[in-house]
C-alpha cells in the first residue's frame, strides 16, 4: 500500500486515533461540510485498516500470537499498559467496524441533516472506542474502551432518536455499565492475585493468573467468570439478560443502531472469546451447558417474539437476540465440542462479522423506509415491492442473508456454529437450529406483509425508491454479503490460521487437564446419547 | 469536705440550670439560667486549679457571651415564647429517648473506666507522652504563668490562628448584620 | 473529689445540650444549648488536665471559649439576618429547603 | 527560651502559604473598603487570584521538605506532603469559586454597595482554615480549623442576605455545625482524658502503649471506655462535616440554599478538609483501634454511598441533585480511607498499598475537586443566563431544573458538552479524571479484600448513572424550538424567548466562567495523561509523614 | 468442457438479466435466459458424453473449483460430480428446463398481472438462477454443497411462486412453501452434520487419490464401516436410522410429502410453467434424488425405509384422493405431483431406486408437459384455472389438446406410456421387497396399485373436462386460442418424451424387448452397496412373474382409471368427485389451527411476556429504586431538629456498636 511512517508502524494506534483526532477536526470545521468530513475520516481509516488485511501474512507475530502488536507504558504505577494487538478473532472485527462506519455516514446523509456535526462526531468518537475495544490487550484498557462506547451511543439515542429515547437510553446505559462494573472487579481481583513484583492487567499476565486460578479448581473462579460472563452476556446480550435491547435499537437513530447491532453486540462475543473464556476455561467449560441453554432459549424467545412484533426495527431487534443467541451457542459449544471446537468457535468468529454485515444492511433498509415513511409499522405498509423494486432487492439479499440462505455469508458461519454444536451434542444443534425455522417465519412474515401484497396505501404508492446514494452502500455491504457466502474460506484462513491458537491453548490446556483425569475416546466427546 | 460541699452545689446548680435553660418557655429565662450553670462552671473550675479559666468564664462566657444572648433576643423581640414551641409531635418523646441513650451510654463508659489512678510500673521503653513534656511544672500547675507558657510555646501557633478565626467572625458578622452595606 | 465526679457532671451537661437542641424550635435557645455542649466539653478538659497534672487541657478550653466567642457572634448575626427577612426565629418555620 | 530560639523553632516560612493568602485577604479586605464598586469588581478576583496562585507557589516550594513549626517532636503543625497536596486541593477549590463568582457579586437593585471584598476575603480565609486542618497535627488545630472554615463558610452561606433560601441554609448550616462542634470537641475532649495528651503522635503511642506515663513518674492504663467515647464522638464530628450518613441531613438543604459558587466552593473544600481531618484521625491516631471501628464506618461507608446515590435519583433540581451526589462520593472516599486502614493496620500491615490507598482518596478529591467544580461552573453559568433574561435571581424557584436543561446541546454544545463531561466523570466513567478516581479506590479496596464494599460500591456506581445522565438526556434531547434557531455556539448571542427554558443567551459569561469550566474540563479529561503525574504526587503525600513516631506493633503511616 | 459451465451459464444469464434485465425489451431476457439454458444443456450433454465414454466402474467425473470452507478437520470444496445418477439428473433439468424457458418467453409475453413488464426481465432470472442452483444440487460431489442448491432452489421457488407479489395467494404461498421447505431443512442439516460428526467427510465418495492418502467419503464409509454410525446414536434410536430419518424429513419438506406437503399445490400460485419447472419437473424430485444419492446409507437403515414408504404410499394416496376433490386445473396437476412423488418415495423405501430415478425422469417429462398444457389452455382462457369453466377446448387448441392427451395417459400409467413403466417398476419393486417387514411392503404395493388407478381417474377426469364436451363457458371459449408455437413446440418435445421415454427402461422380463438402457446407466451407481435381492428389485427382474402380473394389473387399472376418468369428466362437469372438504386432507386447517395460529398465539404470549415479565422485571428494579428514593427523600424534612434528631440517633447507634464492639 502506501507509506506513512508513523501509520505503518502503529497502524493500530492510528486506527483508534484517527477516528478522534477527525472529531476534533470535524468540531472546529463549519457545520456544512462536518458530513463530509466525517465521511473522509471514517474513509481514511477504513484505509488504513486495510493495511491489516494488506500486510496480514508477514507481520510479525508476537508471542501471544498477536500481529501489529503495540506495546507502550501507559499508567505503570496501576499496571496498565497501552497494549494493542490484533489476531484472526479480531481483525475481522476491527475490519467490520472501518467498513461500517463511513457506510453508516454515508446512510444517514439525508437522514440527519439538524445537527449533522454532533452526530458524526459522535458516530466517530463510537467507532474509535469499538475499535479500541476490539484491539485492547490490556483487561483494563480494553474496560475503558469498552465502556467508553457507551457514551457516544448512548448520546446518539438521547440526542436523534424516537420517541421514547429517554427510557430506552437509559436503560442501555445502566444496564450495560452494571455488567461491565462486575467485570472490572474481577479484574481487579485478579490483579491482586498476581504475585505483588509483575503485577500488571496485560493480558497474558492476567491470563496466566486467572488460569492458574481456574485450573486450580478454586471456587472463587466461578464467581470471576460469572463478573466477567455478567459484562458480556448483557453486551451480547444473552437471554433473560436483553431487555435493554428492543428498546436501544428501536429507538435510536439508524445509523446508531447499525452500529449498536452490528459492532457493539460483538464486543459481547469478543469479550467471551478473548477473555471469559480463555481466562477460565473449566469453568467456563462446566457452565456451559447453562450458557448453551441460554442461547437456545434465547433463540428460540428471540425468535418466537420478533414474529410478534409489528414494528420491523423491534422485529429486527428481536431477530438479533436470536442471531446473537446462536453466536453464542457456538461460543460455549466450542467448549464442548471436542476435536471439532475449532469449527464452532471459527464459525462464531466469522458469524459476528456475518451478523453485523447482514443485520446492518437490515437496520440500514429499515431506516430508509423509515426516513420516507416516518413509521415502521408493518400495517402501514403492503405492496412496496411495486414502488420499491429496487429496494425490494437490496432487502431480498440482506434478508436472507440473515436467515442463512447458503451462497449468502449467514450460512457459512451458522452451519460451522452449528457443526460444532452437533459434535457437542445432538440437542445443541437442534435447538441452535431451530433459528433456521423461526427465522424464515418472522422474516418472511415481515417482508411478506411490508413489501408483498396489495397497495393499499396511497402514500406507499409513491415512495421514492432507494436512491443512487442509498443503493452504493447497500451494494457494498451485499457484495460482501456474497464475497463472504461464495468464498470464506480467505475470512476462515485467518480465523482459524492463527486467531484461534490463541484461545486452543486454553482448549489444550483444559483438554490436557481433562485428559489427566479420564481419558476417553475422541469419538466419545461427541456422545450424544446423555444430552 | 468543703471541697465536696462546694462540689455539690455547684454541680446542682450547673445541672439544675442547664435543665431549666431547656424547659423554660422563654427565652429570657433559658437565657438567665444558662448564665447560672456557667457559673456554677466557674466554681468548678475554680475547684479544679483553673483559677484562670474560672474568670475567663465569668468575664467572658457568663459576662459577654450571654450579655450578647439577652442583647439579641432583646433586640429581636423575641422575648416571648414561640406559638406552638411545644407542638413538637413525636420529636419530643424521641428527642428524650436518645438524649437519654446517649446519656446512659456515655454514663456507662464512664463507670466502665478503672477508677482513680492506678499506678502501674514504668516500662523501661515508655517514653513521656506528655504534650509539654518536662516544661510543665508539677508545682505551679493552674497558675496562669503555666497557662502562658504553654500558649506562647507549645501552643504558639494555635494562638496565632485564632486570630484567623476572630477575623472571620468579625467579617462575617458585619456581612451579615449590617443593615446596609 | 474524684475526676469521674466531673467527668459526670460534664456527661449530663452534654446531653441536656442535646436534648435541648433537640426538642426546641427557637433558634437562640438552641443556639445556647449547644453552648451548654461546648461547656460540657469544656468541663471535661479542665477535669482531665487535673488528673493527668497537664495544663494543655486548659489551654485547650482557653481556645474554646475564643471560638465560641466567635461562633455566638456569627451565630447570632446568621439569627438576625433571618429575623429580618422572615421575622421569626421559630427554626420549624425554616422550612423552604427540603426533600 | 530566648526569642532566638523561637524564631529558629517557629519558621514562619513554614507557614508561608496560610500567611500569604491571609496577607492578600487581608488586602482584599481592605481594597474593598476603600475602592469603587467597578474597580472592586475588577480588582478584587485578580487579587485575590494572586493570593491563591502565591499560596500555591510557596506550596510547592515546601514539597518534599517536610518541614513542621515547632519543634520536630511536638510540633503541632506540619507541612508535609500530605498538608501540602490538600492545601492544592483547596487552592483548586479557591481558584475555581474565585472564577465563577464574577456575575454573582455584580450590583444589583436595592444593594447600595458590592461586598466582594467581604465575600473573597471570607473564602481565602475559609481557605486558611482548611490549611490548618490538613497541616495539624494537634487535635486542637484540627478543631481551631474546622471552626475557622466553618464560620466563614456559615456566613458565605447566608451571603444573599435578601434570599430566604440563602438565610435558611445558614442558619441550618450553622446551628447543625455549632451541634456537630459540640460532638466534636466533647470527643476531643475524652480522648484527652484518656490519653493524656491531643497531639497526634502521642494520642496514637499512648494507644499503641494502652498507658500513659503522668509527669511524676507514674503511670497510668488508657481507659478504653473513655477513648472509645471520644473516638465515637469525633466520628460524629467529623462526619458531619464529610457530611456522612447519617450526619448528612444538613448536605442537600444547605448546598440547595447557598449561593452556588459558595456551594461549590464547600463541597470541594470542605469535604477535602473534612477528609484531611477524617485521614488524621481515624486511619492516623486512631490507626491501631482499625479493628474496633473498621465495622462501624463500613456500614457509614455504604449507608453513605446508598443513601446519597439514591435520593439523588429523585430530585428534580440540578443543584440539590449534585448536593446528594456530594454525599455520595463522601461514601465512595470512605472505601479509599477503609483501605488504607486496612492496609496500614489490618492483619498484615502493608506499607506500599497503604500509601497507594492513601494516594488513590487524595488523587480521588482531586478528581472530586475538579469535576465538582466544573459541574457547579456550568450550573452558574445557567444561573447567569436566567439571571441575564432578568429572572429574579432572589427569588425561590432560582434553581435550574433538570427538566429545564431540554435541548441545551443544541444551543450551546460547549456548555453541554463540558457539563457532559464533568456528569459523566462525576459517574466515573471511562476516561475522565472520576473513573481514574474511583479506579484506584475500588482496586486498592480489592487489593485489601473488601469485595464485598467494592461491590456495594459497584452498585452504586449504577444507580448513579441513572441521575448523573438524566441532565445529559435532557440537554441531548431534540427541542423543536431550538432547532429553529440555528447553530448557538457559546459565545454567539442569539435571540428567542420563554422563560420555561433557558433560552436567550445575552453574555452571561464571564472570562471567569469561561476559564472554569475550559480548565476543569481539559484537566478532567487530560487526567487520561496527567494523573501519571498526579497520582504519584499524591501517594508521595500519603506516605512522607513527617512527624508521627514509631510505635510498636502499627504502622507509623498516615500521620 | 468443465462441468461448472453447467452451472455458470444460467448463472451469468441471471446476473446480466438481474442486472441489466429492466432496460432491455421483452423478450430479449427470455431469449438470453433459454440461450444460456440451452448453453447448460449441451454442455451437460457433452459430458454427459463424456461420462458414457469412460469405462462402467469409472464413470465418475469430478471437478474442484475452490475450497469453499475449510477449518481444522473440516473441509468442504466447491467441487462437481458428474456420474450415472447426476448424468439423468442434469440431463432432465437443463434439457426440461431449456423447453420451459422456451415455453416461458411465449407465455410471459403478456402477463395481464404485470402490464408494463417491470418483472419480466425478474422472472427470467429468477428462472435462470433456479436452473443455476439445481445443477448445483444435483452435481454437488458433498451434501454441503447439494444443501445450497436445496436451499437454493428452494429460494428460487419462493420468488417466482411470489412472482406476482400483488396477489395475496401468491404472497401468502411463496412465504408458506420457504418456510414449511426450511422446516425439511432443518432436518436435513442436522442429518448432514450427524454425517460429518459419524463420519468426518461431507463428500459422498473419497479420492482413491494416490497410494496412502485415499480417503473415504460418506458413502464409501456407508459401504465399508456401518459401525461409524453408531457414534451417533439418539434415544435408543440407532445413529444412522437417526440420520436417514432425518434426510428424509428434508426430503419430505422439499418433495411435498406428510405431513410437509400444504405449501406445494399453494405454490400454483407462481406461474404457470414455474409450476412445470420447478413443482413438478425438477425442484420436488430433489428430495428423491438425495435419497437415491444417499442410498447406501437408507440402504442400512431398514426401519427409515419402512417409514419413507409408509409415508409415500400414503401421501399418494390421499393426494390423488384430494386430486380428485379439486378443480382448479393447476391444483389437479400440484396433487398428481404431490402423489407422483409419493410413488417415488415408495420406490426409495422400497430400495428400487432406479425405479424411483425413472419415474423421476419420467414424471419430468409428462408432468411438465400436463402443466405446460395447462398453462397454454390458461394462456388461451386469460388466467382462467376453474375446470368447471372449461370444456370443449379440443377443437380450439389442437397441439395443446394432443399433447395433454399424450402426457395425461402416461400420468394414468396407460401403457405403454412413459409413466406406466416406470409407475410399475415402482410397484413391482415393492412387491418384490424381501427384507424385513416385507409383508408391510406387500400390502403397500397394493395401496400403490390402488393409488395408481386412482391417478389415472383424476387426470382422465381432468382431461375430459377441460377438453371434450361443450364449452361451459361461451364467453372464455370464444376468446380462446391455440398458443403461439414457441409453446406449443415445448409442447411436443415434452409429449413425445412422455410417450417414449420409458421405453428406455423396459422391464427386465423375458421376452421385453431388451431396451433397459436406463437402467443399465444407473445400475453401477446402486449394485455397488446394494446387496443382490436389492439390485434385483431395482431392475425389477427380481420375481418375473409377479412383476408380469403387476404389469398386466397396471396396464388394466390405467385404461380403466383413464377412460372411467373421461366419462367422469364429462358427464359430471360442474362437480368434483370428492367433496370439496377433503381438500387437502384438510391439513392445512389443522396446520392453521395448531402451528400457526397456536405459534402466533404463543408469540404473542411471550411478548407480552417479553414486556412485562423479563423487561418488568428490569424495570421493576428501577422503579423500585425510584419508589425508595422518593420515600428516602421525605426524611429532609427541612426541620432543623429532625435533622439533629438524625445525628442523635446516628451518634446513639455509633456510640452502641463501639460498646458492643469493644
Amino acid at each position: 500500500m502506501f507509506e506513512i511512517p508513523f501509520v505503518n508502524h502503529h497502524i493500530l494506534s492510528s486506527l483508534i486515533f484517527c477516528p478522534l483526532i477527525g472529531a476534533i477536526l470535524i468540531s472546529l470545521l463549519p457545520r456544512r461540510v462536518s458530513r463530509e468530513g466525517a465521511f473522509t475520516v471514517a474513509l481514511i481509516n477504513f484505509v488504513f485498516s486495510l493495511h491489516l488485511m494488506a500486510h496480514w501474512s508477514n507481520a510479525p507475530i508476537s508471542q501471544g500470537r498477536f500481529r501489529f502488536e503495540e506495546l507502550g507504558q501507559w499508567l505503570p504505577q496501576f499496571g496498565i499498559n497501552y497494549h494493542l494487538g490484533v489476531d484472526g478473532l479480531s481483525v475481522f472485527l476491527v475490519l467490520l467496524t472501518t467498513f461500517l462506519a463511513p457506510l453508516v455516514i454515508l446512510a444517514s446523509w439525508n437522514g440527519v441533516v439538524e445537527r449533522a456535526k454532533e452526530f458524526t462526531i459522535l458516530l466517530l468518537i463510537l467507532e474509535a472506542a469499538a475499535i479500541g475495544a476490539f484491539m485492547a490487550l490490556d483487561l483494563i484498557l480494553f474496560y475503558i474502551f469498552f465502556e467508553l462506547t457507551l457514551v457516544p451511543t448512548y448520546m446518539l439515542i438521547a440526542g436523534w432518536g424516537g420517541a421514547r429515547r429517554t427510557q430506552a437510553a437509559m436503560k442501555f446505559f445502566i444496564y450495560t455499565m452494571g455488567g461491565s462494573l462486575l467485570m472490572w472487579v474481577a479484574m481487579l481481583y485478579l490483579y491482586f492475585r498476581q504475585s505483588a513484583a509483575t503485577r500488571s492487567f496485560d493480558y497474558a499476565p492476567m491470563l496466566e493468573t486467572a488460569r492458574g486460578l481456574d485450573l486450580g479448581g478454586s471456587g472463587v473462579a466461578t464467581f470471576l467468570f460469572l463478573a466477567f460472563a455478567a459484562a458480556f452476556a448483557i453486551k451480547a446480550p444473552i437471554f433473560p439478560l436483553h431487555t435493554w435491547l428492543p428498546d436501544a435499537y428501536t429507538e435510536a437513530p439508524t445509523a446508531a443502531t447499525v452500529m449498536l447491532a452490528a459492532v457493539l453486540s460483538k464486543m459481547g462475543i469478543y469479550g467471551f472469546l478473548r477473555f471469559a473464556n480463555p481466562l477460565f476455561p473449566e469453568t467456563a467449560r462446566s457452565l456451559a451447558p447453562i450458557f448453551i441453554a441460554l442461547a437456545v432459549v434465547g433463540i428460540v424467545y428471540g425468535a418466537l417474539v420478533a414474529v410478534a412484533q409489528t414494528d420491523i426495527k423491534r422485529l429486527l431487534a428481536y431477530s438479533s437476540i436470536s442471531h446473537v443467541s446462536l453466536i453464542i451457542l457456538g461460543v460455549f459449544v466450542a467448549l464442548l465440542a471436542g476435536r471439532n471446537a475449532e469449527l464452532a468457535r471459527t464459525g462464531a468468529t466469522l458469524q459476528m462479522v456475518n451478523h453485523g454485515l447482514s443485520t446492518g444492511a437490515l437496520f440500514l433498509l429499515a431506516g430508509w423506509l423509515w426516513e420516507r415513511r416516518r413509521t415502521l409499522q408493518t400495517n402501514a405498509f403492503g405492496g412496496l415491492a411495486q414502488s420499491m423494486p429496487l429496494y425490494t432487492v437490496l432487502f431480498w439479499v440482506a434478508l436472507f442473508a440473515s436467515i442463512g440462505l447458503p451462497g449468502l455469508n449467514g450460512f457459512v458461519g451458522e452451519y460451522l456454529i452449528l457443526q460444532g454444536a452437533m459434535s457437542a451434542g445432538f440437542w445443541y444443534a437442534f435447538g441452535g437450529a431451530t433459528g433456521v425455522v423461526l427465522g424464515a417465519i418472522y422474516m418472511l412474515r415481515m417482508f411478506r406483509s411490508a413489501m408483498y401484497g396489495e397497495t393499499t396505501r396511497e402514500e406507499n404508492r409513491t415512495v421514492r425508491d432507494v436512491n443512487a446514494r442509498e443503493t452504493f452502500v447497500m451494494a457494498l455491504i451485499l457484495a460482501l454479503i456474497i464475497w463472504i457466502g461464495v468464498a470464506p474460506q480467505p475470512f476462515l484462513g485467518v480465523i482459524g490460521g492463527d486467531g484461534t491458537q490463541q484461545n486452543n491453548i486454553a482448549q489444550r490446556n483444559a483438554t490436557q487437564q481433562n485428559a489427566t483425569r479420564q481419558t476417553m475416546p475422541e469419538l466419545a466427546q461427541s456422545d450424544l446419547s446423555t444430552q | 469536705m468543703a471541697d465536696t460541699l462546694i462540689f455539690g452545689v455547684a454541680a446542682f446548680l450547673i445541672i439544675a440550670s442547664a435543665m431549666m435553660v431547656v424547659a423554660s418557655r422563654h427565652p429570657i429565662h433559658s437565657a438567665l439560667f444558662l448564665v447560672l450553670s456557667f457559673l456554677g462552671l466557674a466554681v468548678i473550675f475554680f475547684q479544679l486549679n483553673a483559677p484562670f479559666l474560672a474568670a475567663v468564664q465569668v468575664i467572658v462566657y457568663a459576662g459577654a457571651i450571654m450579655v450578647l444572648f439577652l442583647f439579641v433576643i432583646m433586640l429581636l423581640g423575641e422575648d416571648k415564647p414561640l406559638p406552638g414551641e411545644s407542638r413538637l409531635g413525636i420529636q419530643l418523646p424521641l428527642g428524650i429517648l436518645f438524649a437519654l441513650l446517649l446519656a446512659a451510654q456515655i454514663g456507662y463508659m464512664l463507670i466502665r473506666q478503672p477508677a482513680g489512678r492506678t499506678v502501674v510500673a514504668r516500662p523501661p521503653d515508655v517514653q513521656l507522652v506528655h504534650a509539654a513534656g518536662e516544661k510543665a511544672q508539677y508545682a505551679d500547675f493552674g497558675s496562669v504563668k503555666a497557662l502562658g507558657n504553654e500558649l506562647y510555646t507549645q501552643y504558639l501557633f494555635a494562638f496565632e490562628a485564632t486570630s484567623i478565626v476572630l477575623l472571620v467572625a468579625m467579617v462575617g458578622v458585619v456581612v451579615l448584620a449590617k443593615r446596609r452595606l | 473529689m474524684p475526676t469521674s465526679y466531673y467527668l459526670v457532671i460534664s456527661a449530663m451537661l452534654f446531653t441536656i445540650g442535646v436534648l435541648g437542641v433537640l426538642v426546641r424550635r427557637n433558634a437562640i435557645i438552641i443556639f445556647m444549648c449547644v453552648e451548654m455542649m461546648l461547656n460540657a466539653a469544656n468541663l471535661a478538659f479542665v477535669a482531665a488536665a487535673r488528673d493527668l497534672k497537664l495544663m494543655s487541657g486548659q489551654v485547650f478550653v482557653f481556645f474554646v471559649m475564643t471560638v465560641a466567642a466567635a461562633e455566638v457572634a456569627v451565630g447570632l448575626a446568621i439569627i438576625v439576618a433571618l429575623f429580618r427577612n422572615r421575622a421569626t426565629i421559630d427554626v420549624d418555620e425554616v422550612n423552604l429547603l427540603k426533600y | 527560651m530566648t526569642l532566638d530560639q523561637l524564631s529558629q523553632n517557629y519558621n514562619l516560612a513554614v507557614l508561608a502559604p496560610e500567611l500569604s493568602l491571609t496577607l492578600f485577604a487581608l488586602a482584599v479586605l481592605l481594597f474593598g473598603a476603600f475602592f469603587t464598586d467597578e474597580t472592586q469588581r475588577r480588582l478584587l478576583p485578580v487579587l485575590a487570584l494572586l493570593g491563591a496562585g502565591i499560596s500555591a507557589a510557596s506550596t510547592a516550594a515546601l514539597w518534599d521538605k517536610g518541614r513542621v513549626f515547632g519543634d520536630p517532636a511536638t510540633a503541632i503543625y506540619v507541612a508535609d506532603n500530605f498538608a501540602l497536596f490538600f492545601k492544592w486541593i483547596f487552592l483548586i477549590g479557591l481558584v475555581a469559586a474565585i472564577l465563577i463568582s464574577g456575575r454573582f457579586l455584580s450590583p444589583r437593585s436595592g444593594d447600595s454597595h458590592v461586598v466582594a471584598g467581604e465575600y473573597y476575603g471570607l473564602m481565602m480565609l475559609s481557605t486558611v482554615g482548611m490549611m490548618f486542618v490538613s497541616g495539624a497535627r494537634d487535635l486542637l488545630v484540627l478543631f481551631l480549623g474546622i471552626e475557622t472554615l466553618s464560620i466563614a463558610l456559615y456566613v458565605l452561606a447566608g451571603f444573599s442576605r435578601r434570599r430566604f433560601m440563602s438565610n435558611e441554609a445558614s442558619l441550618k448550616y450553622f446551628l447543625l455545625g455549632a451541634f456537630a462542634a459540640g460532638f466534636l470537641l466533647y470527643g476531643i475532649a475524652m480522648v484527652y482524658f484518656a490519653t493524656g495528651s491531643t497531639l497526634f503522635p502521642h494520642i496514637a503511642t499512648a494507644i499503641a502503649q494502652g498507658q500513659i506515663t503522668m509527669a511524676d513518674g507514674t503511670a497510668r492504663a488508657v481507659p478504653q471506655p473513655i477513648l472509645f467515647i471520644g473516638m465515637a464522638l469525633l466520628l460524629i464530628g467529623l462526619g458531619f462535616k464529610a457530611a456522612l450518613v447519617p450526619f448528612h441531613q444538613w448536605t442537600p438543604d444547605v448546598y440547595e440554599g447557598s449561593p452556588t459558587p459558595v456551594t461549590a466552593f464547600m463541597a470541594v473544600g470542605a469535604k477535602a478538609a473534612a477528609f484531611a481531618a477524617f485521614l488524621h484521625v481515624f486511619p492516623g491516631v486512631f490507626g491501631s483501634l482499625y479493628g474496633q471501628w473498621l465495622n462501624v464506618v463500613l456500614v457509614i461507608a455504604v449507608l453513605t454511598m446508598t443513601v446519597g446515590n439514591i435520593i439523588a435519583i429523585s430530585q428534580s433540581s440540578l443543584k440539590r441533585m449534585l448536593a446528594y451526589s456530594s454525599i455520595a462520593h463522601a461514601g465512595y472516599l470512605l472505601v479509599g480511607v477503609l483501605a488504607a486502614s486496612a492496609a496500614a493496620h489490618g492483619g498484615s500491615p502493608d506499607l506500599e498499598a497503604a500509601r497507594d490507598a492513601t494516594g488513590g482518596v487524595l488523587f480521588y478529591l482531586v478528581a472530586y475537586a475538579l469535576m465538582n467544580m466544573g459541574a457547579f461552573a456550568v450550573l452558574v453559568y445557567l444561573e447567569n443566563v436566567r439571571d441575564v433574561q432578568g429572572a429574579d435571581r432572589d427569588s425561590e424557584e432560582a434553581n435550574i431544573r433538570i427538566s429545564e436543561l431540554s435541548g441545551l446541546a443544541w444551543r450551546q454544545p460547549l456548555v453541554a458538552g463540558a457539563l457532559t463531561v464533568f456528569l459523566l466523570s462525576l459517574a466515573g466513567i471511562p476516561p475522565t479524571a472520576g473513573f481514574f478516581g474511583k479506579f484506584i479506590i475500588f482496586r486498592e479496596a480489592v487489593r485489601q479484600g473488601l469485595i464485598g464494599l467494592v461491590l456495594v460500591g459497584v452498585l452504586n456506581t449504577v444507580i448513579s448513572v441513572y441521575y448523573y445522565l438524566r441532565p445529559v438526556l435532557s440537554m441531548y434531547t431534540p427541542d423543536e424550538a431550538a432547532q429553529n434557531m440555528g447553530s448557538g455556539d457559546m459565545l454567539v448571542e442569539s435571540t428567542g424567548g420563554g422563560a420555561a427554558t433557558l433560552r436567550s443567551v445575552a453574555r452571561p459569561l464571564s472570562l471567569g466562567i469561561v476559564l472554569a469550566i475550559v480548565l476543569c474540563a481539559v484537566a478532567v479529561i487530560g487526567m487520561v495523561i496527567l494523573q501519571a503525574a498526579v497520582f504519584p504526587m499524591a501517594r508521595d503525600a500519603a506516605g512522607l509523614s513527617a512527624s508521627v513516631p514509631v510505635t510498636q506493633g502499627a504502622v507509623p503511616l498516615l500521620r | 468442457m468443465p462441468l461448472y459451465l453447467i452451472v455458470l451459464f444460467p448463472l451469468l444469464g441471471f446476473i446480466i438479466n438481474g442486472l441489466l434485465g429492466a432496460r432491455l425489451k421483452k423478450p430479449l431476457p427470455g431469449i438470453i435466459a433459454t440461450a444460456a439454458v440451452l448453453a447448460s444443456f449441451v454442455v451437460a450433454l457433452l459430458n454427459v458424453l463424456r461420462l458414457a465414454s469412460l469405462p462402467e466402474d469409472a464413470r465418475r467425473i469430478t471437478e474442484t473449483a475452490y475450497t469453499w470452507m475449510s477449518v481444522g478437520d473440516f473441509r468442504v470444496d466447491v467441487s462437481f460430480l458428474l456420474d450415472q445418477l447426476s448424468s439423468v439428473m442434469i440431463l432432465v433439468i437443463t434439457g426440461i428446463g431449456f423447453l420451459i424457458h422456451l415455453y416461458s418467453v411465449g407465455y410471459m409475453q403478456d402477463d395481464h398481472n404485470d402490464p408494463e413488464g417491470r418483472l419480466y426481465a425478474r422472472y427470467f432470472g429468477w428462472l435462470n438462477l433456479f436452473i443455476a442452483f439445481m445443477s448445483v444440487l444435483v452435481l454437488a460431489d458433498n451434501y454441503l454443497l447439494m444443501f445450497v442448491g436445496w436451499e437454493g432452489v428452494g429460494l428460487c421457488s419462493y420468488f417466482l411462486i411470489g412472482y406476482w407479489f400483488k396477489r395475496e395467494d401468491a404472497a401468502e404461498a411463496s412465504k408458506k412453501a420457504f418456510i414449511m421447505n426450511r422446516i425439511g431443512d432443518f432436518a436435513f442439516l442436522l442429518g448432514m452434520m450427524l454425517l460429518f460428526v459419524s463420519t468426518g467427510t461431507l463428500k459422498y465418495f473419497g479420492d482413491s487419490g494416490a497410494a496412502g492418502n485415499a480417503t473415504q467419503g460418506v458413502l464409501d464409509v456407508a459401504r465399508s464401516n456401518a459401525g461409524a454410525f453408531s457414534a451417533v446414536g439418539l434415544a435408543g434410536l440407532g445413529g444412522i436410522t437417526l440420520i436417514t430419518l432425518l434426510l428424509f424429513i428434508g426430503a419430505a419438506g422439499k418433495s411435498a410429502q406428510i405431513p410437509l406437503y400444504t405449501w406445494l399445490p399453494d405454490a400454483m400460485a407462481g406461474p404457470t410453467p414455474v409450476s412445470a419447472l420447478i413443482h413438478a419437473a425438477t425442484m420436488v424430485t430433489a428430495g428423491v434424488y438425495m435419497c437415491a444419492r444417499s442410498a447406501a446409507l437408507f440402504e442400512l437403515a431398514p426401519e427409515t425405509r419402512l417409514i419413507i414408504i409408509v409415508v409415500g404410499a400414503l401421501t399418494a394416496l390421499f393426494a390423488g384422493l384430494t386430486a380428485l376433490a379439486h378443480n382448479d386445473i393447476k391444483k389437479v396437476l400440484a396433487y398428481s405431483t404431490v402423489s407422483q412423488l409419493g410413488f417415488m418415495f415408495m420406490g426409495i423405501g422400497a430400495g428400487a431406486y432406479i425405479a424411483a430415478i425413472f419415474h423421476v425422469f419420467t414424471h419430468a417429462f409428462f408432468k411438465a408437459c400436463l402443466f405446460l398444457g395447462a398453462g397454454s389452455v390458461i394462456h388461451a382462457l386469460h388466467g382462467e384455472q376453474d375446470m368447471r369453466k372449461m370444456g370443449g377446448l379440443k377443437a380450439k387448441m389442437k397441439a395443446t389438446n394432443i399433447t395433454f392427451m399424450l402426457s395425461g395417459l402416461a400420468l394414468a400409467g396407460a401403457a405403454p406410456f412413459a409413466g406406466f413403466f416406470s409407475k410399475d417398476e415402482i410397484i413391482a419393486g415393492v412387491w418384490n421387497y424381501s427384507g424385513e417387514y416385507n409383508s408391510i411392503y406387500k400390502i403397500i404395493a397394493l395401496v400403490g396399485l390402488v393409488t395408481a388407478f386412482i391417478t389415472a381417474l383424476y387426470t382422465g377426469r381432468q382431461y375430459a373436462q377441460v377438453f371434450e364436451g361443450k364449452a361451459r363457458d361461451e364467453h372464455l371459449h370464444d376468446h380462446a386460442h391455440e398458443s403461439p408455437s414457441v409453446m406449443t413446440v415445448p409442447l411436443w418435445l415434452l409429449a413425445i418424451g412422455a410417450c417414449f421415454a420409458g421405453l428406455l427402461g423396459l422391464p427386465h422380463l423375458p421376452g421385453v424387448p431388451n431396451l433397459h438402457a436406463f437402467t443399465d446407466w444407473l445400475t453401477p451407481v446402486f449394485s455397488v452397496q446394494a446387496d443382490a435381492s436389492h439390485a434385483a428389485a431395482g431392475t425389477g427382474s427380481h420375481n418375473p412373474g409377479a412383476t408380469l402380473m403387476l404389469l398386466l394389473v397396471g396396464a388394466v387399472i390405467g385404461w380403466a382409471g383413464w377412460f372411467m376418468g373421461r366419462s367422469m369428466g364429462t358427464r359430471q362437469g360442474e362437480r368434483a368427485v370428492l367433496p370439496a372438504s377433503t381438500h387437502n386432507l384438510s391439513l392445512d386447517a389443522v396446520y392453521n389451527a395448531t402451528f400457526a395460529r397456536g405459534g402466533l398465539a404463543l408469540s404473542a404470549a411471550l411478548r407480552w411476556i417479553d414486556d412485562n415479565i423479563v423487561d418488568g422485571i428490569v424495570n421493576g428494579i428501577g422503579g423500585f429504586f425510584g419508589q425508595v428514593s422518593s420515600a428516602l427523600r421525605l426524611t429532609q424534612t427541612s426541620f432543623v431538629r429532625n435533622y439533629a434528631l438524625g445525628m442523635a440517633v446516628g451518634a446513639a447507634v455509633i456510640i452502641a456498636l463501639f460498646i458492643i464492639n469493644r
